[in-house]
């Protein structure tokens, strides 16, 4: 159940240019998150009504003792008042919030596909899924310096094929490339993915035509986060025919087809 | 603890503090944070006659201490408000107060009709800043004759308290209020939202998808205390302020400009559990000043014999 | 450098970047931190013809993101500014456009050719957001006919650019620019501030003693671009656009909604240099975007034609 | 000169019931900074415009190494989001600002009486004029939990006399008790106060009545900070009869004649 909280800033790293881990203090309306759900994080001081809303972020990681984590890239007022936190500072979070990735039970071999900031949902899929299926992340940036996230995949012994747009890290060309090569050879029962919308649609399209189970996290500009405004929404494919669901509450998680119906 | 209870259009209310329309869906997101008969009344997302969809996305953006919406009035008819949503919320103890949009005068009075004959809702709120179909598309809202006709019709077609719910985009609120009383509201809700827009630099082309969007939150709280301010100078019939609130402070400060009950809009999506934070803070101020509730509406203003001398409204920088 | 200087109603700016009536004084207490000369233009606080005492204390409050004054129009009166402060403004290379107010027609045109004989000003901005005391306290700008006359007035008792600013408190902005552009307006300043206010509730009364004040400052941004939008699309004369900017970002929304020149107000408050981070901006997009100033100049907009198909003024939640 | 700056936080320390000093790095803009004047510090983080306007605060003193401070008195969002700051952060300022009190040459033994936030722009008086004359402050709270700045006088050589309302420290009274005592007695030839409005009101008239030369510094709500606004007048005599002036420009400092007349 989603509640809204204050912890503690326990300390931020940078992962690649722009990019943060800020990592917070245990805290129990978190323990039962599950790969995909997100955070709503207050970004003004208290007293202060400048930003004004929350902002959403996906959980990065968990550590032994509970601590958890996001990474956010400093793309706006938001994310830069993030990056002005210091360990000790308080963080106000409303979370856990959405609906996360489903896993199939008989789906053995998964591969996990992640754009930029797109990676965080599905290293935290890794962890939490950890042992009950193989997996395989894919994950692409425009560029070396902007690549994150595959070291600790790695240490989940979990191995992570990178693209660039530029070929300064892995693969030159976009991660897609990648999964039609993984897919080509028909290994995979599910596909997760979270990532800018053009690889997402990319990605529904491939999976589609392969017919693997496909996954897919959105995003959407967000009031409250919780199902109330209905800012956030998405056409999707319902049985009463296409109908605007709201990625807060019934996604951001959604199949493939529901959101680009069958190819 | 102090009593705040207090008697609007009929309506006896355990305190002063309602949800705003649209902000609060049909209560069942927030239900999971608090318990909903600790508030004064659910105000409701606005309904119609038939299901509609709103707008395209983007439908918000934020702007300094505030944020545009253009939701679209989606909402899935009242059909479906009566057969789902109302029954659920009819189990809390706590005021329905259905917020109503229509296109024509005419799908508002139809609404209205099907909304009262299904009983179990305790007023009715009339959104009046939709666009009329029927003329041109401009809003109920900035005239004064057309929102006057809405309500006429609207209190033909229920028994129900009819609550007129103003928009701010107008020269003259005081008249606005006027003609909606004297068309026989039984009480006032004001502020809607303020039309607004942002520019995507980047992309070079508005933000929403629509356009323009409503501005809500604490940027427009000295305006909304204004308005309030002034129809309490004009009308007669109970107000309820909103526009802003994010605390007992700023509930007070509409409190003291002249309304009798209070909504929490914007501030629901930054704590849900504003609105009980809301109340709590009003409750302790007004145990502070040591006078009832009922002494502190209007309480600011230097007399207060309504459609007598009105503040003069200039800004005279 | 990316070249921004661009002219308006017949004046040749350097830049587009001007500082707000009201805001910068006479020039004086900013001179001490930058050169004036860097600006495209400065609107000095508003002139009438004799000295205005302005409004008792507290004349000014914060609010979220903005701040209400009530100033009054304290003035030293014309002849104390073409004596003292205008042989000094004119040490600068910059456009001097100097706000007059009045509380009646006459007085209008009376300080505007008391300004016109001297000599050394550039255009004359005119606040209509005076309260009209022949006319019962109504503000001048409120009332698109009230308006057209000030404006006609002026004209005649001028041979310099004159530029009405419009006030934001009306239902339909751009009904008052085409009144005050058929009126002979050159160009037209938006917006003015916004009517609100703010009570201290400890006091129960209202902070300022002027009860209300106009809201400046990012609060009021969206609304300001919104108004500059539809403005645009009613009218052909070119537009100072104001309200809330802080920043290039802020202007350059501004701008793509129409406006051709900005004015920076509330900010030199918080920096004094506030203009000059504005104008760095400004021209640091302008060379991002590979477009000519002129090109951006509403560019937002799906088509451009002035009096065709305005975007319906909806916010449609 | 004033201008905009930024620097560092150097500590916070507590000094009073929510009373706080507040050091930071020596800045060369505030090196010529004269008794009374005051700065204009921004409360809001980068990026944030609410609170938006900055708060205006005196003086309190200044270290050798050239690191200054004030004290101030949590009373609102402002001063509660000063209270936020830790070592190493940035503080915005603007100041120098306004005119401060004029040091009368043939004066020789001054009287400096301070009511509550009043006190600081008088320890910085003291500091700054020490040697030149001879001193005595007079400082006056509500009771002694929110007093401060004794031990600082003391520290320069100056004899401080406290008074609180309550009796709770030293003198039970108002601090123009204390002042009508020392006047009593004919030995002051220069008087410099700030403080509360009714206490300024009061010292006007004493000092008046006993024919001490009285300086008093005013606050009011300010805009600008730097005379551009015209918000924070004050009535003030001059020659061309009752004008309002500027507390941010002609002021804070005004002759007690100037505002409240003789007697
Ligand atoms: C479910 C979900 C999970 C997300 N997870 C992550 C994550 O793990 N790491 C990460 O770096 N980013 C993530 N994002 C995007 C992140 O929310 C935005 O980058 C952030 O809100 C930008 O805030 P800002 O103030 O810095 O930027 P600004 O552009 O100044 O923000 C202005 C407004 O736009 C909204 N906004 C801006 N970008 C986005 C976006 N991409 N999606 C939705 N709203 C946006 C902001 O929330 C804010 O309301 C996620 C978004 C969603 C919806
Ligand atoms: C020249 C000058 C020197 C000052 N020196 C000191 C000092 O050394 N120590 C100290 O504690 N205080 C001092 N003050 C008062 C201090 O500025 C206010 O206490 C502070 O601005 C309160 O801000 P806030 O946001 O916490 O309170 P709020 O009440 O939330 O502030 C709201 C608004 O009111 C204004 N305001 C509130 N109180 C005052 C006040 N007393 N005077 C002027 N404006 C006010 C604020 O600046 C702000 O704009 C001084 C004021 C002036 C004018
Ligand atoms: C996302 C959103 C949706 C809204 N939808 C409605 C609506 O359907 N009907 C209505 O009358 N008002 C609607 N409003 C206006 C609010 O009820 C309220 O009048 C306004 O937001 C001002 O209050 P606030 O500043 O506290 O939010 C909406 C506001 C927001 C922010
Ligand atoms: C303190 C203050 C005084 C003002 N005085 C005047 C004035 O004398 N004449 C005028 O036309 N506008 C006046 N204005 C309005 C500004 O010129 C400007 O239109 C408005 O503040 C919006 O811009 P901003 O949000 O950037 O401040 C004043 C504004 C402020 C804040
Ligand atoms: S963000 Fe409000 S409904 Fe999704
Ligand atoms: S604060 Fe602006 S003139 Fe004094």
């Amino acid at each position: 159940m989603a509640e809204t909280f204050v912890t503690a800033v326990v300390a931020q790293r940078p992962v690649a240019a722009g990019h943060y881990e800020l990592i917070a203090a245990h805290h129990p309306a978190l323990d039962a998150v599950q790969p995909g759900q997100f955070i709503n994080v207050r970004v003004a001081r208290p007293g202060s009504w400048d930003p004004l809303l929350r902002r959403p972020f996906s959980l990065y990681r968990r550590f032994a003792n509970g601590d958890w984590s996001i990474v956010y890239r400093v793309v706006g007022r938001g994310t830069e008042a993030l990056a002005r936190l210091r360990p000790g500072d308080d963080i106000d979070v409303l979370g856990p919030l959405g609906r996360g990735f489903v896993k199939v039970p008989e789906a053995r071999r998964l591969l996990l596909v992640g754009g930029g900031v797109g990676v965080p949902p599905l290293l935290f899929l890794a962890q939490t899924w950890q042992g009950q299926a193989e997996m395989k992340a894919l994950l692409g940036f425009a560029e070396a310096g902007l690549a994150f996230g595959w070291t600790e995949f790695a240490a989940l012994g979990i191995e992570a094929e990178v693209a660039t747009d530029d070929g300064s890290l892995g693969h030159r060309g976009f991660v897609t490339d990648l999964l039609e090569n993984q897919l080509n050879r028909n290994e995979w029962d599910g596909l997760y993915a979270c990532g800018p919308r053009p690889m997402l649609e990319a990605v529904a399209r491939i999976a589609c035509r392969a017919g693997v189970p496909c996954q897919l996290a959105f995003e959407e500009a967000m009031g409250c986060g919780v199902g109330a405004c209905l800012s956030c929404v998405l056409p999707v494919r319902t049985e009463g025919g296409v109908q605007y669901q709201r990625v807060c509450r019934e996604g951001p998680v959604f199949w493939a087809e529901e959101v680009y119906g069958h190819g | 603890m102090v009593d705040l209870s207090i008697e609007i259009a009929g309506m006896e209310l355990k305190n002063p503090v309602m949800v705003a329309s649209g902000t609060f869906g049909y209560g069942r997101e927030y239900a999971e944070f608090f318990d909903l008969s600790r508030l004064g009344a659910v105000m409701v997302k606005g309904v119609s006659s038939e299901p509609w969809t709103g707008n395209p996305v983007p439908r918000i953006v934020e702007t300094p201490s505030g944020m545009l919406n253009a939701i679209g009035l989606q909402n899935p008819g009242v059909d479906y408000f009566l057969e789902v949503d109302l029954p659920w919320l009819r189990g809390f103890d706590t005021r329905i107060i259905v917020n109503i949009i229509g296109r024509s005068v005419e799908e508002y009075a139809d609404v209205a009709a099907r909304l009262s004959a299904a009983g179990g809702i305790d007023a009715l709120e009339i959104n009046i800043s939709c666009p009329n179909i029927k003329e041109g598309g401009i809003q109920f809202g900035s005239d004064p004759r057309a929102a006057a006709r809405v309500v006429e019709a609207v209190k033909r077609a229920t028994h129900l308290p009819v609550i007129p719910k103003l928009s701010p985009n107008v020269t003259d609120i005081a008249q606005m209020a006027r003609a909606v009383e004297d068309a026989g509201a039984d009480a006032i809700s004001l502020v809607n939202t303020f039309l607004g827009m942002a520019i995507d630099i980047r992309r070079r082309k508005p933000v929403l998808a629509n356009v323009f969007g409503g501005l809500s939150g604490p940027a427009i709280r000295p305006l909304a205390v204004r308005m309030v301010w002034q129809v309490y100078e004009a009308v007669r019939v109970p107000l309820i302020g909103m526009g802003g609130i994010m605390d007992g402070a700023d509930a007070a400060e509409f409190v003291l400009a002249g309304a009798r009950a209070v909504a929490v809009g914007t501030a629901n999506f930054i704590r849900p559990t504003a609105a009980l934070d809301v109340l709590a803070g009003l409750e302790r101020y007004v145990e502070e000043t040591g006078l009832s509730y009922a002494e502190l509406i209007g309480a600011a203003h230097p007399r207060r014999t309504a459609r007598q001398e009105p503040t003069r409204p200039e800004a005279n920088q």
